[in-house]
C-alpha cells in the first residue's frame, strides 16, 4: 500500500484539518464533527442542502460545499456512512428556519443513518425531507440502484434551486425529477485500497476489466477482458441510453474513478460525443473530470441526465463550490 | 438467566474482546459480498462502548443498554451501525429501571431490539442480514422454559451458519445477487460474537 | 498496461477531439494542428499569452485556455515538445497586433521549439516574447532547473495582466516576477507508463519513493524509503523555502501528479499550512488538486509563489479556464 | 566522394531503416538517462522523411535536404527533432543548386550543420549530445584528403562509444549529473545510425 498519509485511522481528521486550511474563506469544519459548513452557514432565506457519506469519493462531498451547492457535507469514515449525530449537526448548522434538504445515495449505510438523523433533527422541531439518488443501471431493480456520479448534478440542481428561494418542497421536488432523469454506469480496470484495511478491494489480472462497479471498490456485476476506449464508452452508455429514453437534451458526466488520466477521460468523452451526435441526443453540457471518485482505483463512469427548460437554468446557475465552479 | 448490572458490562466487554479477535475475519467476509469494512467498523464501534462502559458505574440494566447504543451509533456509521444502536435502544425502552435482568425481560428486550432491525432496516428474516442471528435467538428466549448458555450460543451459531445458504436481498451483498449465496454474512458473525460473548458470562454464572 | 484508449499513437489526437467537444463554445481546434484556442481567438486589444509541451500533464495545457488565462495551448507527442510549425499557428491564431507571449517551460526539447516558432513569427512580422519558467528546487543550478507546476500561476498571472490591457513588455515583466519569484518540489511513489512505449519510465520497490522528479517521468534526483505524508511535505517544502526568502504573503499549490487521491493531497496540505504558519509565511491563497500531472503518476509537488500587492490581485482577478476557475 | 541526389534520397530512406530497427534500442538508452522516448520521436520523424522523400522527384541536392529538413523540423519534437532540422536546414543553404555533393561541399554542409546545431541547443563539445558524433564526422571530412565511407563509420562509432565516458551537461540527461556517466547519449546513438546509413550508401559507389 504506496499512500501519502499519517496515520491510517487519522485520515479523514487530516484530511478535513487540510481542506479547512485550504478554503478558510469559504468554508468551516463544525467542532468534534466530521461536517463541512459554508462559512457563513446558516445562509438566511434559503433551504439549507445537506449531501455526505463514506470518505474516499473526494472531492465529494466537502468540495460541493459552496454558494449555489450544497450547505453541508458530513464525511464518514473511508466508504462507511457517516454516523446519525454527525448528519444531525450538519442540519442544524444550516437550517435557517426555510427547512433542509438531505441528498443521501441509495446504500443501506447511507440511507439508515441519514433516516435516523432526519428523524433525530424532526424531534428538534426542524422540518427535513430527504431524496435518495438511484443512478447505477449496473443494478436491474430500480429501487436498489445504488448512487453513484449522477448525485453531484442532483447537488448542482438541488443547490441552485434553493439558491432561487425556493421552498423546501419545491427543492424536493426539483431534486427528485433530476433524480428520475439521471442514469449512470462505471467501469475499474484496477481496484483500491481502504488505507484501514491494507490491501485491495478486488484484484483484477492484467487483461481485466470489472464493468458495473460502485464507488465504494466493490467488484462490478461483470468480469470481462479490456477493451478499446471506444467500446467501454460505448458498452457504458448504450446502457445508461437503454434505460430510458433519452431524446432531446442532457447533460453528460465523464467520471474518473480516482487514478485514470484526464487525458483517457477525454479521449471516452470523444466516443460519448459522437454515440449521442448519432441518436440525435444534444449534449447541452458536458462535464469532464473527477467528480465522484473510489480512491485510486482506475476506471470511469458516464452519467447522462436528460433536461428540461428548469434542470438546464439550474445547471448554469453560478456555483462556488470549489469542485463546481460555475461562472 | 437473571443477569446483572454486571453481567450486562461484562458481555458488552466480552463482545469487545470478541470483535478485536475476529476483526480480520468479519473485514475478510465483507470483502467476498459487500466493501470489506465490516470489521474495521465494528472494532470502531466496540472499542467505544469498552472506553465508555469500563469506567463508569451503573445502577441499572437500561444505563448500561443506553450509553452501548448511543456510543455505537456515534462510532459505528455504515449500515451496521445504527442498526446495532437501534436494537439496544428500542431494548433500553424496555428495561427501565431494572436492576437484573430475567428470561422474561431478555426476551422482550430481544422482541423490542429485533423490531427496531427490522423497521430501520425495511428488513426481514432470510435476507440474509444480521436479523436472522437476533431473531432466533430472540425466538429460542421467548419460547424456552429455562434457557441456557449453550442454547443461546447454539442458536446463534446456527442462524450465521445458515446465513452462507441465503441469498441477500437487503444491504451491499444484494449486489452481488446469486453470488452472495456460500458465503456467511458479516452483520451475522458479528452478531453471533456478541452472543457467544453472552453465553460465556452466563456460563459464568450457571 | 492498463490504459483507457484505443491506438496508443492516437491519444494526442483523440484526447484534443474529446477535449473541444467537452467545451464547444469555449475553444476550437485550429484545424489539422494540435493547437487548442479560446474560440474567439484572436481577442482584440491584448496581448496574446501561448503555452504548451508535451502531452500527459493534463489539464495542462488546454485547460488553461479561457478567458484571464492562456489564449492558445500547444500540444506535442505525450512528454514530447510540439514542433516549431504547431508553436507557429498558435501564435498566429492568438496575436490581435499587440504581440504574442509564449510561457515555457525549462527543457531543451521545449525552449528550442518555441524559439524557433518565435524566430519564425518574428519573420513574419509579428511581435513575440518568451520567458521560460523554471521553478524546480531539485535541481541546483537555477539556470538548468525545470520548469514544473508553478508555470500554471504564471499562465495565471500572465493571462491576468494580459487581461487588463498591459503591453507584451509589461505583461512579459511581471511573468518574468512570477518566475523569479516562485519555487517547486516533487516526489513520486509510482512512475507512469508512455503509452506508446508501453512500459514504465521507472521502477521503484513498495517501501521506495523518488524525490525531486521531473514531469515526464523521468527518474528523480533522489531514491528513498518511502514516508509519511507529514515527513513528505516537510522535505519538499524545507527544500522550497530554503531557497528563497518567502517572508511575507505567498500562493501555495499542492498538486497531484495524476494518481494521487485528492484526500491524501489536502492531507499533504494540512502539514502544508502548519509549516508555513510556523514560519510566519502567510498563505494568501492555497489551491490544492491535480493542475501539472505526469499521466497516471503517483506523487505530488508543493510550489510556492511570493507574493506582492500586484501578484495577489492578478491571482484573483477572473479566470474562466476550464481547469481554474476563479468567481 | 561525389553523393548524387539519389544517393542523398538512398542514404535518408536507408536511415529510417536503420532507425526502425533500432527504435527500442534507442528508448532503452534514453529511459536510462532521459525520458524514454528519443526511439519513437526518430521513428515518426524518419518515417514522414521516408514518406516524403519516395515518391519526390528531386533535380538538386538542397531541395531534398531541404525537405528533409522541414520533415524532421513539423514531427518529431522533443530536443532532437529541431536539432536535427536545424543541421539539415543549416545544410541546404550551402548546397543551393548542387547536382553533386563532393567531399568539399560535403564538409561546408556539416560545418553549417555543426555550428546550427550548437547554436540552436546553446551547446559545444564534450557536452555528452549529438554534437560529438556530428563534429566528429565534420572533422575527419574536412581534414582528410580523401575521406573513405569506412573512415566515416569507425568516426561517429567512436565518437558514439565516447559519449558513454561523458557527464552530461546540456539535454534532460545533465539532470542525472555524474550519473549520466556510462550510458551512450541517445541523441549520439541516432546520429551514429545516420552516419553508418551514409557510409552504406558511400560503399556501394566505392
Ligand atoms: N437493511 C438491512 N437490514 C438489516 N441488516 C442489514 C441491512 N443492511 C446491511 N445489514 C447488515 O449490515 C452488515 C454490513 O455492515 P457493514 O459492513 O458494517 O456496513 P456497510 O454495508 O455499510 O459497509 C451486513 O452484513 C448485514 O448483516
Ligand atoms: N541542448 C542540446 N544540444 C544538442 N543536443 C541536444 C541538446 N539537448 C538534447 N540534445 C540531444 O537530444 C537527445 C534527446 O532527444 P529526444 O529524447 O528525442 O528529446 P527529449 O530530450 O526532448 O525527450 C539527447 O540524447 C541529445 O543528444
Ligand atoms: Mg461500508
Ligand atoms: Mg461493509
Ligand atoms: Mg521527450
Ligand atoms: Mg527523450
Amino acid at each position: 500500500m504506496k499512500k501519502i498519509i499519517n496515520d491510517p485511522n487519522q485520515v479523514v481528521n487530516d484530511m478535513l484539518a487540510g481542506y479547512t486550511a485550504a478554503y478558510p474563506d469559504e468554508v468551516k469544519q463544525l467542532p468534534d464533527t466530521t461536517v463541512i459548513t459554508k462559512k457563513n452557514a446558516p445562509v438566511q432565506h434559503k433551504v439549507g442542502i445537506v449531501s455526505g457519506g463514506g470518505s474516499g469519493h473526494e472531492p465529494a462531498h466537502a468540495g460541493y460545499v459552496g454558494k449555489g451547492m450544497l450547505d453541508a457535507a458530513v464525511a464518514g469514515e473511508v466508504f462507511t456512512s457517516p454516523t446519525p449525530d454527525q448528519v444531525l449537526e450538519a442540519i442544524k448548522a444550516v437550517d435557517a428556519g426555510k427547512g433542509v434538504l438531505l441528498v443521501i445515495k441509495n446504500y443501506s449505510g447511507d440511507v439508515i443513518n441519514f433516516d435516523m438523523a432526519k428523524e433525530m433533527a424532526e424531534a428538534e422541531g426542524i422540518e427535513v425531507e430527504s431524496v435518495v439518488v438511484k443512478d447505477d443501471v449496473a443494478i436491474e431493480n430500480i429501487e436498489d440502484r445504488r448512487g453513484i456520479a449522477g448525485t453531484i448534478l442532483v447537488h448542482k440542481v438541488a443547490g441552485a434551486k434553493a439558491e432561487e428561494g425556493a421552498t423546501l418542497q419545491e427543492v424536493k421536488a426539483t431534486a427528485e425529477k433530476t433524480i428520475t432523469n439521471v442514469r449512470s454506469m462505471g467501469i475499474a480496470l484496477d481496484s483500491c485500497i481502504v488505507p484501514a484495511a491494507g490491501t485491495p478491494s478486488f484484484e483484477l489480472k492484467e487483461n481485466e476489466m470489472e464493468v458495473g462497479i460502485g464507488i465504494h471498490g466493490e467488484p462490478g456485476i461483470e468480469r470481462k477482458e479490456i477493451s478499446s476506449a471506444d467500446a467501454i464508452a460505448e458498452e457504458l452508455l448504450d446502457t445508461v441510453l437503454q434505460d430510458m429514453d433519452f431524446t432531446g437534451e442532457v447533460a453528460v458526466m465523464v467520471n474518473g474513478m480516482g487514478s485514470t488520466p484526464e487525458m483517457e477521460l477525454f479521449i471516452v468523452n470523444k466516443k460519448v460525443q459522437a454515440i449521442l451526435a448519432d441518436k440525435n441526443i444534444h449534449a447541452y453540457k458536458t462535464l469532464v473530470g473527477e467528480y465522484m471518485t473510489s480512491l485510486e482505483m482506475t476506471g470511469c463512469s458516464i452519467t447522462v441526465l436528460k433536461l428540461d427548460d428548469e434542470l438546464k437554468r439550474l445547471l448554469d446557475a453560478p456555483s462556488f463550490a470549489p469542485a463546481f465552479r460555475n461562472e | 438467566m437473571d443477569l446483572t448490572v454486571q453481567d450486562m458490562k461484562n458481555w458488552l466487554l466480552k463482545t469487545n474482546e470478541k470483535i478485536k479477535e475476529n476483526k480480520d475475519y468479519l473485514t475478510k467476509l465483507d470483502q467476498a459480498i459487500g466493501d470489506g469494512d465490516h470489521g474495521i467498523n465494528m472494532v470502531r464501534g466496540f472499542e467505544k462502548v469498552a472506553e465508555k462502559l469500563e469506567p463508569a458505574e451503573y445502577a441499572e440494566i437500561d444505563a448500561v443498554l443506553k450509553d452501548t447504543a448511543m456510543t455505537l451509533m456515534s462510532s459505528i456509521g455504515g449500515a451496521s451501525g445504527p442498526l446495532y444502536a437501534t436494537a439496544f435502544l428500542k431494548w433500553t425502552a424496555t428495561a427501565k429501571g431494572l436492576e437484573t435482568l430475567d428470561q422474561e425481560a431478555f426476551a422482550k428486550g430481544t422482541q423490542a431490539a429485533v423490531d427496531g432491525i427490522k423497521q430501520r432496516g425495511k428488513a426481514t428474516e432470510g435476507e440474509k442480514t444480521m436479523i436472522e442471528v437476533w431473531a432466533r435467538v430472540n425466538e429460542l428466549v421467548a419460547s424456552s422454559e429455562k434457557v441456557t448458555a449453550e442454547q443461546i450460543q447454539q442458536a446463534a451459531n446456527t442462524a450465521t451458519e445458515d446465513s452462507k445458504e441465503m441469498e441477500a436481498t437487503k444491504g451491499r451483498a444484494a449486489y452481488f445477487k446469486e453470488k452472495s449465496i456460500g458465503h456467511i454474512d458479516p452483520g451475522c458473525a458479528s452478531s453471533n460474537l456478541l452472543f457467544e460473548a453472552l453465553a460465556e458470562v452466563m456460563k459464568g454464572n450457571e
